[in-house]
Parts: C-alpha cells; structure tokens; sequence
C-alpha cells in the first residue's frame, strides 16, 4: 500500500523540531520512489505540462537562448525542468542525454534539516517531503540546505516551493502527474522496493546494449533518495548537467544545524546563571567609606591650600 | 537515517524539556506542524471520457469538469489527464495533450461570428442568422455565375471551381462526412484537408 | 497504417525514417521501446538530424534530405544480390513472377513513354504481358528476363554503396550497417516496420520513397506480419478519417473516385473502376465498385437517385483537372480565378508553401470564410502585424467572415486514428460563447443555399434541391444520425445469391459484404460499413482485453475494414495456411476455417486450395513491386533530386537535365521563376514539427508556450564555425521566396555532409510559431518553403529546399 | 567668610552618549529576541513578540541594520578610551581579584577597565561580522544573489558570532549590576567622586585636576578686581 489518508500519525520528520514525531502508527505505509530512466527519456516535456497542469502552475513564457531547455530553470511556478546535453561518448558516438531534474525527495532532506519553521517542511512515511506553504516564513534556509539546488522563493509570496512528488495524488492512491503522463515509459512510480528491482531490471538491460557502466542514482550521502536515476553512464553522473557525484548536506548547514545549537543555547543560560551565583558568592562591587573619607580630605586639602594663599 | 536518529535521541535529553519550559515561561503555545497535503482537486469532478484531437496516435482522454450538467448550471472544464483504459496511451500523454486544458480554455477562442468588411482593418460582431445569409448569398452568386455544366469538348462535367473549400483533420467522420455530402452536393472540385499536404 | 500502434511492440526491428516518431508522436512511440524492452528490439534512425527518436535509438545514420530512395534503392540492391529476402514469400505474395511488356524500357533516368514537353508519360508499355484472357503471364523461376524480380535487380543494379554513400551523404559503414539490420528480418520469425510520416510524403517524390519501403518490406515477407508493415503515421487526429472519407479533390468516400470529364457514360465509368483479377482466381475486390459507388448515391441522394438516372451520375460534379490540390487552387486563386473559399479548421497562411504568395492569392478572393475554435493567422490575413505580416487592409478587398465552432471537448463524435480506429468519444463541457459545432454551420449555410435554390432557381439547382437531408433537426444533424447514415442501411429487404433474406429493410448493415448495386442499400462510406450495425455504435466499444497477446485488443472501439487489425493479414501464414512463424502468427487455416488474434484480412470462404493473394485489392491479389500505371512516374521508383538542391546535377544521371529532378512533376511557371540555386542559397534546409508544439495551435496555449516560447532553426557546429554563429545568437534565414528571423540553436545533432564531393550543410527550421497566441512573435516558416508538389499527391516539398543562413 | 563647597559628582556620559548606548541596547535586544528563534526552535515561541514568525523575519534585519549604524556612532565617540593600555593587561593578569572584589590590590585604572574595553572590541568585531553574514543571507533581498557556498557559510557564520555577541552582552549587563553605581552612571550619566576614585581612581585624579585649573582661573577672576582697604 502506497497511499494512506494523511494524518500527523505518518509524518514522521518535522522541520524544526526537537521532539519526535509519532511514527508507531505509520505501520502500512510502504515508502514510494519515483524512478526516471534517463535512457528512456525523449525530452518530451509531457512531464513538465502534466505538473504544471495538476499543480495549477502557469510560468511566465521565456525565451530561447539556443537550446531546447525551457524554462531554463526550476522557479517557483516550474517544479521540473528536461536539462538536454549533447554528449560525445568514449566511441566518438553522440548521445542526447536528457535529465528530468526535480526534487529527490532525500530520505535524508537537507531542506528540512535547514528549516527554522516547525512544520514549515515534513516528510511523510511514504517518503514523501513536502513543503507546508502555511508556516513557511521564507527565510530561504531549505535552499542552503538542499544538495541538489531545488527549493525557489517566491517573489510573491515570499515563500518556498518545489516538487510535491503530488502528495494529494499518491495520498489518493494515484502516481504523480509527471509519472502518469510520461510517454516513454522513462519515468515509473511504485513501492521502494520494486522500483529498485525495476531500477536493476533497466541497467541490466542497459549493460546488455553495450552500456557497461549503466547504473542506478540513488545517492548514499543523503541516506538515499526516493526520487532515483537510471543513468547510461553511472559512472560520471555529472555528464547529466552537472548531477552531484555524491550529493550531502552541507557539513556548513549539519555544524550550524547539527549539536552545536542546542548546546550554544545551553551556554547562554549557564553565563547568565554563573553571573547570579558569583553575585551570590563574590557580592556587589561598591566602593567603601574610605573612598567617601579620601574624597573629603582631598577637598578640605584644597579648601586649606585655598586659605593659606590669602594675604 | 541513523544520523538523525541519533540527533534526535540527543534532542530528546535536555532540549524538549527547555523548550516546553520557555514556551510556557513566553506564554506561547507551539504551532502545530500539520501536514500540507492538498485538497485532491478531483473530488467530486464529472468525469468525460474523450480523445486527444491533435496528432493520429488518438489518445484517450479523460475530461474533469465542476458542475453535474444540471439544467441550470455550466459545467467548467478544469482538468485533462490521460485514459489507463485506451490500449493505446494507457493514460499516458505527450506534453501537448497534457496541455489540453489550456488549449480548451485558451484566450484565442473564437466566442461569437465576426466579419471583417472588404478594406476595413477590424472584425465586427454579427449574428449567426446574418453571417449564414450573407455567406450563402455570396456562394449562390458565385455558383450561379461560373457553375460550368459542360467544358469546351462539350462533355458534362457540372462542376463549379470559383469557390473551394478546405476541410479540417481535426474534425469528426460526423462532421467530415456531413461537408463531404455538402460540398459534392454543391458540385465543388477544389476541395482538400490537410491530408494534401 | 498497415499494422497499428500497439503491434509496433511485436517488431524485432524498427526503422524510424522520413519521420521522428519520438518527437510527433511520443506515446505512439511508447510501443517502440516496448519492443526494444520486451522484445529484444532494435531501434534504427535514418534522418538529416540525431532527433529525439535518435536520442533512444539503438544505431543513427544521417543522410541528406530528399535522397530516401537512394538508400532504400540501395537496400534492394543489397537484398537481392546477397540474396537475403524471403524467397517463398516473394514468389507467393508479390507479383515478382510476373511478365512485363517487351516495350518496357529506362534510359537517362526517364521510364519508356516520357513526353518532355507535357512533362508526363505515355504508361502504355508500364504494363504485365497478358494472354488472351487478359492474364499477366508469369515465371516461378524468377529467371525470365523481363520478369518483375529481373526488371527489379536490374533497375536497382545502379544503387551501389558508393552510389548510395555519394547521394545520401551517409558514411558507406553505417548505411551497411543499417542494410545489415534490415536483412536479417528476412527470416520467416523476424519483423521489421517501417515508421514513417511527413519526412517521406513531403517531397516531390514523395510517393515514390514509400514505394520503395514497401517493395523493401515485400522482398523481406515484413507485410501482413505482426510487427511488420509501412506505417504511415499520420499527422493529424483524423486525417486518416478525412482521407477515408475523401476529403479530397478528386476523391468520393472510402476510396471511391470523382468521374473524370471525359468519362461521359456512366457505364465506362464502373468498368474503369471495377477492375477484373490480371491472375486466375484471384478476388479483385475492387470488382465490386458499383455496390460501393450505387449505396454512396443512395445515401447521398435517397430516392432521387434511381437506375434511370444511373444513380444522379451527372449530379457528381466530373474532373476538368488531374487534380484541384491547394498548389492548383492557389495558384488559381493567385491569378484571380476564385472568388470564395472556405476555410474549416485549417491556417493555409500558415500552413501552405510560399506565404508571400498565399498571402496574395488571399487578398484576390471576394469572399473568405474561416471556420475555426481558435483565432489563426489566415483568419487575420488581411491585419497588418508588423514586421512579421506587412501588409495594408485598405488595399484588400476580401470580405472576411470567421465563425466560432466547437472543440473536441464540446462535441461527440468518432475520430480514426493512425491505427484506423474509429474511435467515439462524448461532450465534456460547453462550448464557448456562442461557438457551434461544424455540422451546425455547414448546415446553416447550406439550408439558407437550399432556400435560396427553392426561392430563386439558379444554375442546376437539382442536387441541392435533393440531397438526402433526413435529419430530425435539419439545422443541426446530430453525430448519431451522421454515422448510421456513413455505416449504411438496407433501404428494401437484401438477399444472397440463395435468395435467402439477410438484412430486412431499415436495418443497418454488418459489413460492406451485404452492399447491392440495385439501389436497396444506401451506405455513405463502404470502408465504414459495420462500425453502426443494428448491435449499435461499435465505435464507443471498450474492452481492451488482449487475449492473445498479441495487443490486437478487437473488442476497442472499431476498426476499419470490418474491425480488421492488421491489414493484408493472409500474408501471415504461408500458402497453405500455416503461419510462417508462430511467434508471428495473426491468421491461420485449422483445417475447417481461418482462426487466430485477428479478423481475416480477405474473404472468409477463400480455402489455401485457392492460392489467393492475400492482397486482395489488387487485380493481381499480390503486392506490387512493378507499380504499372499506377504511379506517375515510373513503375519503379528512381532517386531525383528535390526541385532545390544543393548539387549541381543527380549524381545517378550527370547528364540528364531531364532526370535532375521528378520528370512528372507539375511546376507552375511563376513557381518555377521563385526556385532558388545552391550558388545562392547553399544550405539545405529541412522543416519539420517539434513535440513541444502542434503546428499552430498550441502557440495559443500557455502551458505549451512556456515548454518551447521562441522560435528557433537548428544549425550544425561547422556551419555555425564557418558563419561565426553562437549558440543563442539572432540568424535571418532567406530563400528565394522570403526571409524568417530566429535564434540559432548550434548543435551537434547536425553534421555536416560529404555528398558528390561536396560539404553539404543542413539547416533544421521548425515551423511553430507566427504571430499570434502566447509565444513571442514570429515570421511563419512556409515563408521559405517552395510551392511544388509530389508528382502523384501534389503534396508541397517542405522537406527539402534551399536557404542562407546570415548572422544578424 | 566663606568657603567654596565644591560638586560632590562627576559627569561620566553626555546625554547623546547615553541615548545613543541605549538605542544600541534595545536593538541589540531585540535582536536577540527575534534572531534566537531561528538559531534554535526552543526560541521558536519568541516570534510571537513581533507579530508572528514571517513577520519576524522581515524586521530583524531592518532591526539589525539600525543598530550597526548607531552602533557605528558610538564606537566612534568611545574609540578614544577603549584603546588597550598597559595597566589594563595587569588589570586583565589579576582578574581573579578583580572577580573577588579585592580592589585594593588592583593597578589604576582609567575611564574604562580592561573589560569594558574588550566588550567594546568583541562588540565591534562580532557586529562588524554579523552585519555581513547577516546581508548575505537578507531574504529576499540578497539571498537569491549570492552563492549558494557562502550562503551556507554566512548562516553558520551568523549563528555562532550572534551567540558569541550574546554571551558578551550577558557578562556586560552582569558587570552593570554586580559594579554599584555603573548602572547609574549610564542612566543619569553622573557618578560620586568617591565611586570614581575607587573604580576609576587615574580618571577621577584627571577630573580632580581639571576641577582645580578651573577654580584657578575663577579665583584669579576674583582678585585681579580688589583694592587693598
């Protein structure tokens, strides 16, 4: 089972909080993963429409600026964009190697480990990590935190967006907009399992046509992804438009994210209470009678010396 | 995930009871992180199972509308997705067809009969009754001037070649059929569809 | 098609060539990496640029445009010399065993019969022998030297690998490579098709370089296969549709044709047609002309057509031309001879070669109207837009009317796609405003003719006075009463040859077999016949169960003819029956009857005793390799030159001016005088659709808009070095005819070609985009493209001319 | 005959000093406020101070901003005395009687301490640092501009100085309650000669100087006007 009503009982990661989400209820919710078979893909942008038509998005229209990637890239109102790359291979053959680049959806989220708003971004036990329009505050820290540079602010609203790998369809049971529309085939949408037998099934095939290096993305560093490549040429993922080679958080964002935090806030505290026990024990710091008695005899020096200069 | 796991454990300790106690010494209560799934936009559509018209693969189509087509109400449609039925597409489509919906909806429909009078430069609003009579006006004087019953041999040909017609591929058998009976009826030669070129 | 979208995924290869599958029809396509996924499928792509379909393609080869038949010529070549065809097949199933008349001859590049100054033939000699019955005699040796196959072997003997290499401008390595592939289909288990759509039909020779695929699928047993076939993947939603119904100058519905001028008695005129079998036994069934020609009348004409009046034979206007095409009415239309024309769903400004010329053949016209859901460009002709249409309305006197109609989504109705599925579907929404559907408005305009007939007389006003209009609300026939009228129904009780009653009186008819030509049925397409049977519409069937396997899914919508999904299915098994290859088997004898996963492609009764062709439209029951007089120039095809070409002569026929370019095709004077040379305008330029658009519709559409906003022509690495071109830079791209503005896309996908010894540059225009709708504005493409046609179709050579590119 | 009762309080901060000190504190503190709620969500609940957590995110930088400028100001007016003597590094040696209140051992020292002097500097580096971390990460103004590298390193930048900055603040507002009087002399701007002569004893010699040159001038006034009887 894919889809399951939504409730606070499957998400089970939350964006700025300190506490654990509930999660023994999220038993039947079996993780999806959307799998994008680069080998198979035309270009076709059907995915791209199909998005845009479900999720209500209506980009500005751009220009050409002499390839077919359009729009150029992700934005608040385009989710997904086809990144096209003539490639040369080691034959001397070309290839077009068209790359579906959207939200990963990290079982590991960088955005969400970023988030200052608490629930501003969760992840669902399906996998799925999305972003909550609602208590997003639009401070732009999911962007520093995302290794794949996905998350767009607004210049409306402010606030973040990305790909929802359509939580409202695969809530009702449904695979994403993108999926279902794809014509080739390239992209398919099921439980994490079978899309990684499926995954293994596709660069075998690949192997089999002389693709030696065919493989699957589904990068460790973020603790894998449910949004996973096939790629002819596993080997060098950066070929596909600059794919991260081993994609992570950022150890800048897991330092300033990470422990280190909560025990700064500690230390706060503590300063203040170390400043109230050393008033306890060491006392206020006045100045004494005998400052009052050298002040006195100080002026009635000058008061005398004052005198004496009289005829 | 063992990673956060383990951050979370660490939370766990000190922090949830510091930030409970704060919030309560603020006087704040935390907002809830509620799920932001949105509302599935297909509850309760009317459902039209239809085709793509634009190129021959003819995929099917299924056509969302609001409304339950009630005497009174104009059903809108608002959503095109693919048919998991047609053997064909099996609910898939190219990023054309998953446009249909603004091609349905596109600012560039034509709304009404217009005409454009010879050297004006702008259309001009008229009724359906008005353009009908006036277009078979101009074809009947057409046709009643240059109909040719017999060529120069003297053979019968009862043809009429002044006024052409083009059809469109992207019509129905129904309507093609119905302009084909017209236009034969009319004894039009220069009649083609987009299957000339 | 021959075959249909789903049975692409049974093939073992796919040749995607003179079209870009992946690109104008990306879930057609969908089967093709079925095939290559499940069926251990190859995927071959032959064409001017590495296009979409190229990017999963298994291997590429590039070759010039135009030069399709050089390359297929050449394939034969390899076939037959390699002797790797399918030799039972081709004595069985084509007529490579037939003789052919001793006068029969080809010199220079020209067949026998050839008249420079008409520039057509004389098809006399384009003839088999026949002996006294008028039966073509044959060779089953295949040796006779003025048999078919020799004819063939000889005739192609000129398409070496160099020669071909040399035309094509394809590296000799890969279009063996490619000859390799093919060749090993002609095992019996082996299947190949041929995807192919306008990069084949949109040049002056057009028609020929589909023969040629299908001479090459008939030598490799590849037709009535599963997954084999040519497959025409057409270009638009129901142009297969409007082709069966004969939307077509010189066409009637389901195939049938106008008379011709000459044709005065209406008896010569069903002989012409009504052809006899050329080979003992065979079915002909063309035979049976009359029935279909007498029920269209009837349908047509109700009782006013009667015996007497040989069926309203003189109603049906007759041919004073070979054809009224579009090149032939505009170019009339140009010269002042066409007062009005009617435009329904269709952008000629747009969509027609040479705009310029368009442009001013419109402006002749007193009157125009547009029938259309969307605004177009034709409708606004008359409109100044600037840079992009530069023209003064005070100075056009064309009355203009554009009148809204309906959308798919608004209408019911059928459609047939490629797969030649009539396929219904329902009204989802209302239309907008005031929009009608076309059957409204056609009505409207014709009823108010009809009134005006009644009212006023007029030139023989007699088949608008009587033209069968049974429908319950006259102004607006409804899709229902349409379609039961095109299935056809028994006007009186219909009876077999044992006199026994078939069909009764006012029903509808199961299929064309229970057509009479005495007048008791009527039926308005006879290929349509059984898809509205008193079962009810069996266009809106829905079952898409496979029980075969095989994706032949009979119980989806409906397929013509009689719900057939393969056509020439007989070819499947062999003589006696039995399939050639279980894995490719659709039809075969059980030793009582025909069974398997389709319905048999020829008549029911016709046992393997009768060794009947299982291409039973044909006089010979066989396909044909020798076209006869079938096609206009030659029966073989021959590789000429597009009217521009980037070389100084056909490399095959250096020196016949004549053999340059097609001998029979028809060339306006004035369009001649807009030809351009190489010595001007060196690149070849190719146009063509992209999958982001659909011609110019979608630029009205936001979503689409957005995927591909601008407009753009493709250039290859070296030409844009040689011009000091960027990727992103503005180009101006000039033909003899115009000039269009675009942003230059640099690519690798387009390499630069070695051909007669020259470098060739190709230029890729797509044709997108003009000056309306959501996307930025620009010029219309066909600004560039030449006005002449295919010798056979007159269907416009798009696909290659001449231009130069300039950075601006 | 009468004797010159002279003025038992010496002026230690003009009013515009004083002004200024405070507008720098309350910003400073409100920053904290609105900034620690995206430093920590224990913090979270503090957005609740400014009108919720977007709009906290607007004002904070604006907040920010006002306080580097007059922050600016002040560190000029005090750049003077907050530069690093000699006896400040004994004064730093002997902390510990500093902390233990054995002032009696402690060198001379100035109008500001060694410490007030480093907060003055720790002030002046972490503001000068979370004024450019802070307008890198500035959303929407900034943001979307810079790279994505120095972004990530900007906000890790800006959390830590900010809780260095905090920690500063916390010792200096201790000090001004534990030091009696100090708080005074910030608020009012005077202090009693006695309490500058222990905390300040080299400043309050300096004022007790200047007090004298200007009873001199006043007296010579005086005389120069007298005829003997």
């Amino acid at each position: 089972m894919r889809g399951e009503q939504v409730n606070l009982q499957n998400i089970i990661a939350r964006s700025a909080t300190t506490v654990p989400s509930p999660q023994e209820r999220t038993g039947g919710v079996d993780p999806v993963t959307k799998l994008i078979d680069v080998s198979r893909c035309i270009g076709c942008k059907a995915c791209q429409v199909a998005c845009a038509e479900w999720n209500d998005l209506r980009d500005e229209v751009g220009d050409n600026v002499g390839i077919y990637d359009n729009p150029l890239d992700l934005t608040p109102n385009t989710w997904q964009v086809m990144r096209f790359n003539e490639y040369e291979n080691e034959r001397g053959n070309l290839e077009w190697l068209i790359r579906k680049d959207n939200c990963m959806h990290c079982a590991e989220p960088g955005c969400l480990e970023a988030c200052p708003a608490p629930g501003a971004i969760v992840q669902y036990a399906n996998g799925i990590v999305d972003f909550n329009s609602e208590h997003c505050i639009g401070c732009g820290y999911c962007v520093t935190g995302c290794p794949f540079d996905v998350p767009r602010i607004s210049e409306v609203d402010g606030k973040s967006y990305k790909c929802t790998l359509c939580s409202d369809r695969v809530f009702h049971g449904l695979e994403p907009a993108c999926v279902k529309s794809c014509p080739t085939g390239s992209i398919m949408f099921g439980t994490r399992d079978d899309m990684l037998d499926l995954a293994e099934t596709r660069s075998d095939f690949l192997r089999s046509r002389g693709y030696d290096n065919a493989g699957i993305y589904n990068p460790e560093g973020v603790d894998g992804t449910h949004v996973i490549y096939v790629l002819q040429h596993a080997d060098k993922p950066q070929i596909y438009n600059d794919l991260p080679e081993d994609p992570r958080i950022s150890p800048m964002v897991s330092a300033w994210k990470g422990v280190g935090k909560p025990l700064a806030s500690a230390a706060i505290g503590l300063a203040a209470l170390t400043g109230f026990f050393h008033y306890v024990t060491a006392g206020p710091k006045e100045h004494g009678e005998e400052d009052e008695q050298a002040v006195r005899e100080d002026e009635e020096r000058e008061a005398r010396e004052e005198r004496e200069e009289r005829p | 995930m063992t990673l956060r796991v383990s951050r979370r454990q660490f939370f766990k300790l000190g922090a949830a009871g510091m930030a409970t106690s704060s919030m309560a010494m603020m006087g704040f209560a935390p907002e809830p992180a509620v799920a932001s799934i949105r509302h599935f936009k297909l509850t309760g559509a009317k459902i039209t199972r239809s085709n793509c018209t634009y190129c021959s693969v003819g995929c099917g189509v299924l056509i969302y509308a609001r409304g339950d087509a009630a005497i009174n109400n104009v059903d809108d449609i608002y959503h095109v997705e693919g048919d998991p039925d047609h053997p064909v597409s099996r609910g898939s489509l190219c990023p054309k067809g998953a446009g249909l919906l603004d091609y349905i909806r596109s600012d560039s429909r034509l709304r009404y009969p217009q005409v454009r009078e010879a050297g004006s430069n702008q259309w001009q609003r008229i009724s359906w009754d008005e353009a009908f009579t006036r277009i078979a006006r101009h074809m009947k004087d057409d046709r009643d001037a240059n109909f040719v019953t017999q060529d120069d041999e003297g053979n019968t040909v009862n043809h009429w070649t002044t006024t052409g017609m083009l059809a469109a591929s992207a019509s129905t058998n129904e309507t093609a059929y119905c302009t084909h009976k017209i236009a034969r009826g009319l004894g039009m030669v220069a009649f083609d569809n987009q299957a000339r070129v | 098609m021959t075959n249909h979208w789903v049975d692409i995924r049974n093939a073992d290869l796919i040749i995607g060539m003179g079209g870009n599958p992946a690109e104008a029809h990306p879930v057609g396509f969908r089967w093709v990496m079925e095939a290559r996924e499940h069926n251990d499928a190859r995927l071959v792509v032959v064409d001017p640029r590495f296009t979409r379909t190229a990017a999963v393609a298994d291997y590429f080869a590039e070759i010039r445009t135009g030069t399709d038949i050089a390359f297929l010529g050449g394939l034969i070549h390899y076939l037959i010399e390699s002797g790797r065809f399918q030799r039972d097949y081709v004595l069985a199933y084509t007529d490579a065993s037939l003789i052919v008349r001793e006068e029969f001859g080809f010199e220079d590049g020209l067949f026998t019969g050839y008249d420079a100054d008409s520039g057509e033939y004389e098809m006399e000699s384009w003839q088999y022998e026949y002996d006294d019955e008028g039966h073509a005699l044959r060779d089953e040796t295949l040796e006779h030297p003025r048999c078919v196959f020799q004819l063939m072997r000889q005739h192609f003997s000129r398409y070496t690998l160099d020669v071909v290499s040399s035309v094509c401008g394809t590296p000799r390595d890969k279009i063996q490579h490619v000859w390799d592939m093919a060749a090993e289909t002609a095992a019996p288990d082996k299947t190949m098709t041929f995807l192919y759509a306008l990069g084949w039909t949109q040049h002056s020779i057009g028609s020929q370089i589909i023969r040629t695929a299908a001479m090459v699928q008939l030598l490799l047993g590849n037709m009535g296969m599963r997954g084999g076939g040519v497959n025409a993947l057409r270009g638009h939603s129901n142009i297969q549709g409007l082709t069966d119904l004969g939307l077509l100058s010189d066409q009637l519905p389901g195939y049938l044709t106008l008379p011709d001028a000459d044709e005065q008695e209406y008896e010569d005129f069903i002989l012409e047609r009504a052809r006899p079998p050329l080979v003992p036994g065979e079915v002909s069934y063309w035979r049976y002309y009359e029935r279909f020609h007498v029920s269209l009348m009837k349908a047509w004409y109700g009782d006013a057509a009667s015996e007497d009046n040989d069926w309203c034979y003189d109603w049906l206007p007759k041919m004073g031309e070979d054809l009224y095409d579009i090149l032939h009415t505009f170019e009339r239309m140009h010269q002042g001879e066409i007062t009005g024309y009617l435009c329904q769903g269709f952008n000629p400004l747009a969509a027609f070669p040479h705009k310029a010329k368009v442009t001013e053949a419109l402006s002749r016209l007193k009157f125009l109207v547009v029938i259309d859901p969307l605004r177009t460009e034709t409708a606004e002709f008359w409109m100044n837009h600037g840079e992009y249409h530069d023209v003064d309305p005070a100075a056009i006197d064309t009355e203009v009317f554009r009148l809204p109609t309906t959308a798919f989504a608004e209408e019911d109705g059928t459609i047939v796609n490629s797969s030649r599925w009539l396929q219904w579907f329902w009204q989802a929404g209302p239309p907008p405003g005031e929009a009608k559907p076309d059957t409204a408005i056609l009505a409207g305009i014709f009823l108010r003719l009809q009134r005006l007939y009644q009212e006023e007389g007029g030139a023989f006003p007699d088949p608008i006075l009587n033209l069968h209009w049974p429908y319950r609300r006259p102004e607006e026939p409804t899709p229902e009463e349409l379609a039961r009228e095109y299935n056809g129904w028994a006007l009186e009780d219909v009876f077999d040859e044992n006199r026994n009653l078939v069909v009764r009186a006012g029903e509808q008819l199961e299929d064309f077999g229970f057509l009479r030509a005495d007048g008791s049925t009527a039926c308005g397409c006879w290929i349509f016949a059984g898809c509205w049977t008193e079962a009810g519409n069996q266009m809106i069937r829905r079952d898409n169960s496979d029980p075969y396997g095989t994706g032949q899914t009979l119980g989806w919508a409906w397929s013509w003819p009689g719900n057939r999904r393969i056509l020439y299915n007989r070819a499947s098994a062999r003589p006696d029956g039995t399939p050639w290859a279980a894995t490719k088997a659709v039809v075969w004898w059980d030793g009582e009857r025909w069974v398997g996963n389709d319905v048999p492609d020829f008549p029911e009764d016709s046992t393997p005793g009768m060794t009947q062709g299982p291409f039973l439209m044909n006089q010979t029951g066989r396909g044909q390799l020798f076209a006869r007089d079938r096609m206009n120039e030659g029966p073989f095809p021959e590789h000429y030159e597009p009217f521009e070409t980037p070389i100084a002569s056909n490399p095959l026929h250096p020196d016949s001016p004549l053999a340059k370019n097609n001998p029979a095709a028809r060339v306006f004077p004035q369009d001649r005088e807009n030809f351009g040379t190489f010595e001007e305008f060196p690149h070849a330029a190719t146009s063509y659709r992209l999958t982001e658009h659909f011609h110019y519709w979608t630029m009205h559409n936001r979503l689409n808009a957005i995927t591909q906003p601008e407009k753009f022509v493709e250039i290859g690495e070296a030409l844009a070095r040689e011009l000091g071109i960027e990727k992103g830079d503005r180009v101006r791209v000039s033909s003899k005819r115009g000039h269009i503005d675009a942003v230059a896309v640099v690519t690798k996908r387009i390499r630069s070609l070695q051909v007669a010894g020259h470098t060739v540059h190709q230029v890729g225009i797509p044709l997108h985009w003009g000056f309306l709708g959501e996307t930025r504005k620009a010029h219309l493409t066909n600004t560039l493209t030449p006005s002449v046609g295919d010798a056979n179709t007159q269907t416009p050579e798009y696909k290659s001319f001449l231009v130069r590119v300039d950075k601006l | 005959m009468s004797l010159a009762k002279s003025d038992p309080y010496l002026r230690r901060y003009t009013l515009g000093e004083r002004i200024n000190h405070w507008l720098v504190a309350i910003s400073f503190v409100l920053l904290v406020l609105s900034g620690l709620p995206f430093f920590h969500p224990f913090f979270w609940s503090l957005t609740g101070l400014f009108g919720g957590p977007t709009m906290t995110r607007i004002l904070h930088p604006w907040i920010g901003l006002f306080m580097v400028l007059m922050f600016a100001i002040m560190a000029v007016r005090f750049f003077k005395e907050s530069l690093i003597r000699r006896h400040d590094i004994q004064w730093l040696k002997q902390i510990n009687d500093v902390l233990l209140n054995r002032d009696e051992k402690l060198p001379p020292v100035g109008k500001n301490n060694a410490g007030q002097k480093l907060v003055y500097w720790l002030m002046l580096g972490c503001i000068s640092l979370l004024l450019i971390t802070g307008v890198m990460i500035w959303q929407p103004l900034v943001g979307e501009a810079m790279p994505i590298t120095l972004r990530r390193l900007a906000s890790l930048g800006h959390a830590y100085i900010a809780f260095l900055a905090i920690v500063t603040l916390i010792v200096h507002i201790y000090s001004g309650m534990w030091v009696k009087g100090s708080f005074q002399a910030m608020v009012r701007g005077r202090v009693s000669k006695a309490w500058a002569r222990h905390h300040h004893d080299l400043w309050y010699e300096e004022e007790m100087e200047k007090e004298r040159k200007h009873r001199e001038i006043s007296r010579r006034h005086d005389s120069s006007g007298q005829e003997a009887p």
